[in-house]
């Protein structure tokens, strides 16, 4: 429990940042209309794809062939999910973008 | 004492330290700024990009400035590689896949992501601070931030290979009840052993890294059992929920490496996602405990009266009720997209307009295989976008229409929906051809729709099939008029 | 060494500590919440409850488990006592009030918080860390955040206070173009000023509070000189804009006693605070600057013709009209509200609803002087908000009114607004009253609207006025009708 | 310039939270219709109130007679805001809070 409370004390900002995110996040898509779930969804996805951050840092302090064996193929899935992710959402949205301009 | 730490952190602050934090917030604002406007018609393409920006300019800021321990990042060559080599396939998969396999792929590259996650826990775990071990043993914020993106990283992973797989045609369905409470017995276990591994105490963690690797085997075990039993129509919906878990151990990752970016980025994600999920199934009229626990389709249930006997249209008669009906109403589903046929259809609505016939399209928010299928189908066709009807507006205005053409459609147009409460789509909101003055059916025979029931809407009066593959069907039906 | 931050921070980490952070935790969500539903006519009244609980938790976990440097808080028994003294002043003037004096309470309150803002800047000004000032001299974030919430804070306060006197009608205003180059030549020295002691380099901070005294000083001139030649219509959006400066000044306290809800609070408010003021404006067809340079108003421009016969109407003659048309849109404006007559107003209306007449009300967003002023009002007198128009709607029913009634407006209902480029309302939409086939404006006698300029529609060939205060002709009106 | 980084580094996570919370206070108000323009001003003013916070610490730690009467200043001033700001929210709600509901 201790511990518990402990993390909570010197997370606290952390906290802070993961619950504003939260309401942003829930804010931000609330309207989201029904043709857009699945660009929107993908465009998403791609945004996770910043665990590849965490690859890279793992990757950049790997000491044993294991940790870099690793490390390499986080990189690697964290690149796919994030190019992958971005470039196919545009495809998406490519194909309807020049009628969904005439509608506004 | 806040002084003190204060100083602490200002003693090791360096220049390229605030020019990473600096970076991180502006990628992080950029990501806040691309997910608004992913979420409005005009200007989701651009917000796509935006977010793009703020991811390069978040890694390139990382392999550049980030220091661990005064040290900073080594590898670059094989991290540059890499990088390369994720984004060339990434690129390549994604431009060349067609735009009916788009849910597979977007479940592909999530896997991905979740599998990245699981690794970097996976070589996070024997790292762990000294100073916490031997202040709380295992039992401290750090461990509890591995383990937990270890699972969820592991279980995203899994369950989106799965999800590929059923939606690629690869994996069938499971259906069993039994698997069910396998499912809830997993994730008991899945939570004890986290519990379990913290509670060791004083040890040293790579002493315990065989317990780490049973978790995650566990844990990819759950992910596939998780998906296995939920039908390949409902993946859509578990894609989502998968894509904001895959969120939540990208912020696992943020707690560990008191990494910003990673954190706003994954919980940003984690909580759109699980409100697109709520999203989805609401369009659907289902709720999620319904997606996951309560298997969709499947034969047994919904058993229509057959007896009926159903009317066959020829194509020349078709063509010519289309071509003498003042209004005319195209109800596309799922095996309009199998067939390609959308291209043919805008040729055939341009062939009616030109002969005076009015024609528009009912767009239902689940036709097809995921959300919006319809719109980019038609879209892509080039087919004007004030042509197409909302559901409601369609419905309003269906007793007008005199002839509705269902072209590949079937669960969106079936009145079980609004008669059956039996029904496994029961009260599911339908487009309701059943009130158009005519109906012709395009499909290839009796086939069922994804939720694997009868139509009572084939065998109506009103109602004429025209079998055959959707696409030859329509150019059949455009060359009798073109020659009328 | 991210590694001895945090075992630092955990060396510091108490029960109690961990317990403040997570009330804050929850009063920050709570203040979220709260916002949220204030936003939603439904839910307002409750959001705005689960934010004061959540204030309420903020305050007193703070008294109880707040340490600073190992101390908990002293003094208890006067702090006690100066929440209580204000708890007793705030909830009498909040609860005695008229209705009518609404906005000039909330920029009252909304001074105090600017002024407890600017205080504790004042008292916290000497305790900077030694260690910053060692290291940097006065150029350090903690000077800068301090001087920051003084300046804004003050800024806040003095000019609530004279929005206060305004709108109260103790202050009038002072239009004049020196006014607007004095200001920002003070804009300009305050942030001077601001610079030029960040600049003094390793001095005692207490040997340099004369010159934050006097930034203190100036800081209030400009906050009186800033508001000053706005004129008092303008009066709400600069409330609105001190309301998000106060929020700001706020948050630089979070900043300072590193306290996430003070931050989280404060920004909130800020940034709500600045988007409703640009909402505002937008309501009123104004641009900020406008509203804060381009005095409103004030005799000179808008040169209508007012050679025009004016034709008046006795109270027997409206009386039939009203009675026997079927159809009558009241619009209420400020003179409404001054004559307090809208429960007389809902008195005509169910009479005339009684005898057949359909009855309906237009809202303009900005009749009156604060937004939403109109409906309160209507809402007081009981009046179906199904009856209340929005302009857009009026508008488009305009024609087919047979009577509208204007009731102490003037400005929502001039023509000009549509016609004269020149005129100072240009622009804004009115409510197009000028389109009915028969106009009664009631009000006392020519004089002028807000913005201070002619009115065509009195001239127009359809319009009888009918002079005397609002509630006056209405009674003579209601009995006139009784009597028929 | 380099203090100024400094302090970016040192309050990065508070620096987070704060551009957070000015998207999500844009979020949250951007769809307010204008009949609540006044009454959620007034509640936002309400919640700067916490500012009282900061004046119960300096008056919880003052020293000097001079801190105690500029915090004791400082404590009422702030309570104003907040008690006053949340009782007049709630009368100005409760005038058409009925009226409200039958439009739902
Ligand atoms: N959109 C989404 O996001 C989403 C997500 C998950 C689940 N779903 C579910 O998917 C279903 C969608 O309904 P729907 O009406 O669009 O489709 P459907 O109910 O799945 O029916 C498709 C019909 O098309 C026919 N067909 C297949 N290939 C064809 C071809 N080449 N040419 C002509 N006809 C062909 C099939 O009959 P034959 O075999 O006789 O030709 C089948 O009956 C709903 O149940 C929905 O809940 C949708
Ligand atoms: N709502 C807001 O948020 C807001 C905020 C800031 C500014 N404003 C501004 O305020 C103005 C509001 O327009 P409005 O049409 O409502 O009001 P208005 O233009 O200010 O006109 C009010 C009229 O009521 C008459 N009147 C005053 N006391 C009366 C009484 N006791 N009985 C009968 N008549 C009386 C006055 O004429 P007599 O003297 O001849 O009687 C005056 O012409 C706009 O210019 C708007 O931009 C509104």
């Amino acid at each position: 429990m201790e511990s518990i409370l402990e993390f909570i004390y010197v997370h606290r900002e952390m906290i802070f940042i993961v619950i504003l995110s939260v309401f942003l996040g829930i804010e931000i898509i609330s309207n989201v209309p029904s043709v857009l779930h699945t660009p929107l969804m993908s465009g998403a996805n791609a945004i996770h794809g910043v665990v590849v951050i965490g690859a890279i840092i793992v990757m950049g302090h790997a000491e044993t062939t294991l940790a870099m064996i690793f490390g390499f193929i986080a990189v690697v899935l964290g690149t796919l999910n994030v190019v992958g992710g971005f470039v196919v959402t545009d495809r998406m949205l490519g194909m309807f973008r020049n009628k969904q301009k005439r509608r506004s | 004492m806040d002084e003190l730490i204060k100083v602490r952190e200002i003693l090791q602050f360096t220049l390229g330290g605030s020019v990473l934090e600096i970076t991180y917030m502006i990628a992080s604002i950029l990501f806040i700024i691309g997910l608004k406007m992913l979420s409005h018609p005009d200007t989701a393409r651009r917000g796509n990009i935006w977010a793009a920006v703020g991811m390069a300019l978040a890694i390139i800021s990382t392999i550049v400035f980030h220091q661990q321990d005064g040290e900073h990042i080594g590898n670059i060559g094989w991290i540059l590689g890499a990088i390369a080599l994720g984004t060339i396939i990434g690129t390549l998969i994604a431009k060349r896949v067609q735009m009916t396999a788009m849910p597979q792929l977007v479940s592909f590259f999530n896997g991905m992501g979740g599998g990245a996650a699981a690794l970097i826990s996976l070589m996070e775990f024997p790292h762990i601070s000294q100073a916490l071990i031997t202040r709380h043993g295992l039992l401290n914020g750090q461990v509890l931030v591995i383990l937990l993106g270890l699972m969820i990283g592991s279980v995203s992973f899994a369950g989106s290979m799965i999800a590929y797989g059923k939606l690629d045609g690869k994996i069938g369905d499971i259906r069993s009840g039994v698997l069910r409470i396998v499912n809830i017995a997993l994730l008991v276990l899945l939570l004890g052993f986290i519990v379990y591994i913290m509670s060791l105490g004083q040890v040293e963690p790579s002493n315990v890294m065989y317990l780490v690797y049973i978790l995650f085997a566990v844990s990819l075990i759950y992910g596939v059992s998780f998906v296995m039993p939920i039908g390949g129509a409902d993946m859509p919906v578990v894609i989502s929920l998968l894509n904001s878990f895959t969120g939540v151990a990208a912020a696992m990752g943020g707690f560990l490496y008191d990494n910003q970016v990673m954190l706003t980025g994954g919980i940003l994600v984690g909580s759109a996602g699980t409100i697109l999920t709520v999203l989805m199934c609401k369009a659907m009229n289902r709720s999620l405990t319904n997606v996951i626990i309560g298997a969709f389709g499947g034969g047994a249930s919904g058993e229509a009266d057959q007896d009926g006997h159903i009317k066959q249209i020829g194509v020349p008669d078709a063509a010519v009720l289309l071509n003498y009906s003042p209004r005319v109403l195209i109800i596309p589903g799922y095996g309009l997209a199998v067939a390609q046929a959308q291209m043919l259809c805008h040729e055939l609505d341009k062939l009616l307009e030109r002969n005076g016939v009015d024609v528009k399209y009912a767009i239902h928010p689940v036709a097809g295989r995921m959300p919006g299928h319809m719109n980019v189908l038609l879209a892509e066709a080039d087919i004007p976008y004030d042509k197409l009807l909302e559901s409601e507006e369609a419905n309003q205005q269906m007793e007008d229409v005199d002839v509705a053409i269902v072209i590949g459609a079937n669960d969106v147009v079936n009145p079980a929906a609004e008669d059956d409460p039996s029904s496994p789509i029961a009260g599911m909101p339908i487009l309701q051809a059943y009130k158009a003055r005519n109906i012709i059916v395009m499909k290839r025979g009796m086939g069922k729709g994804y939720a694997g029931i009868e139509n009572n809407l084939f065998f109506d009066e009103k109602t004429n099939m025209l079998f055959g593959n959707a696409k030859e069907s329509l150019q059949q039906v455009v060359n009798e008029i073109k020659n009328m």
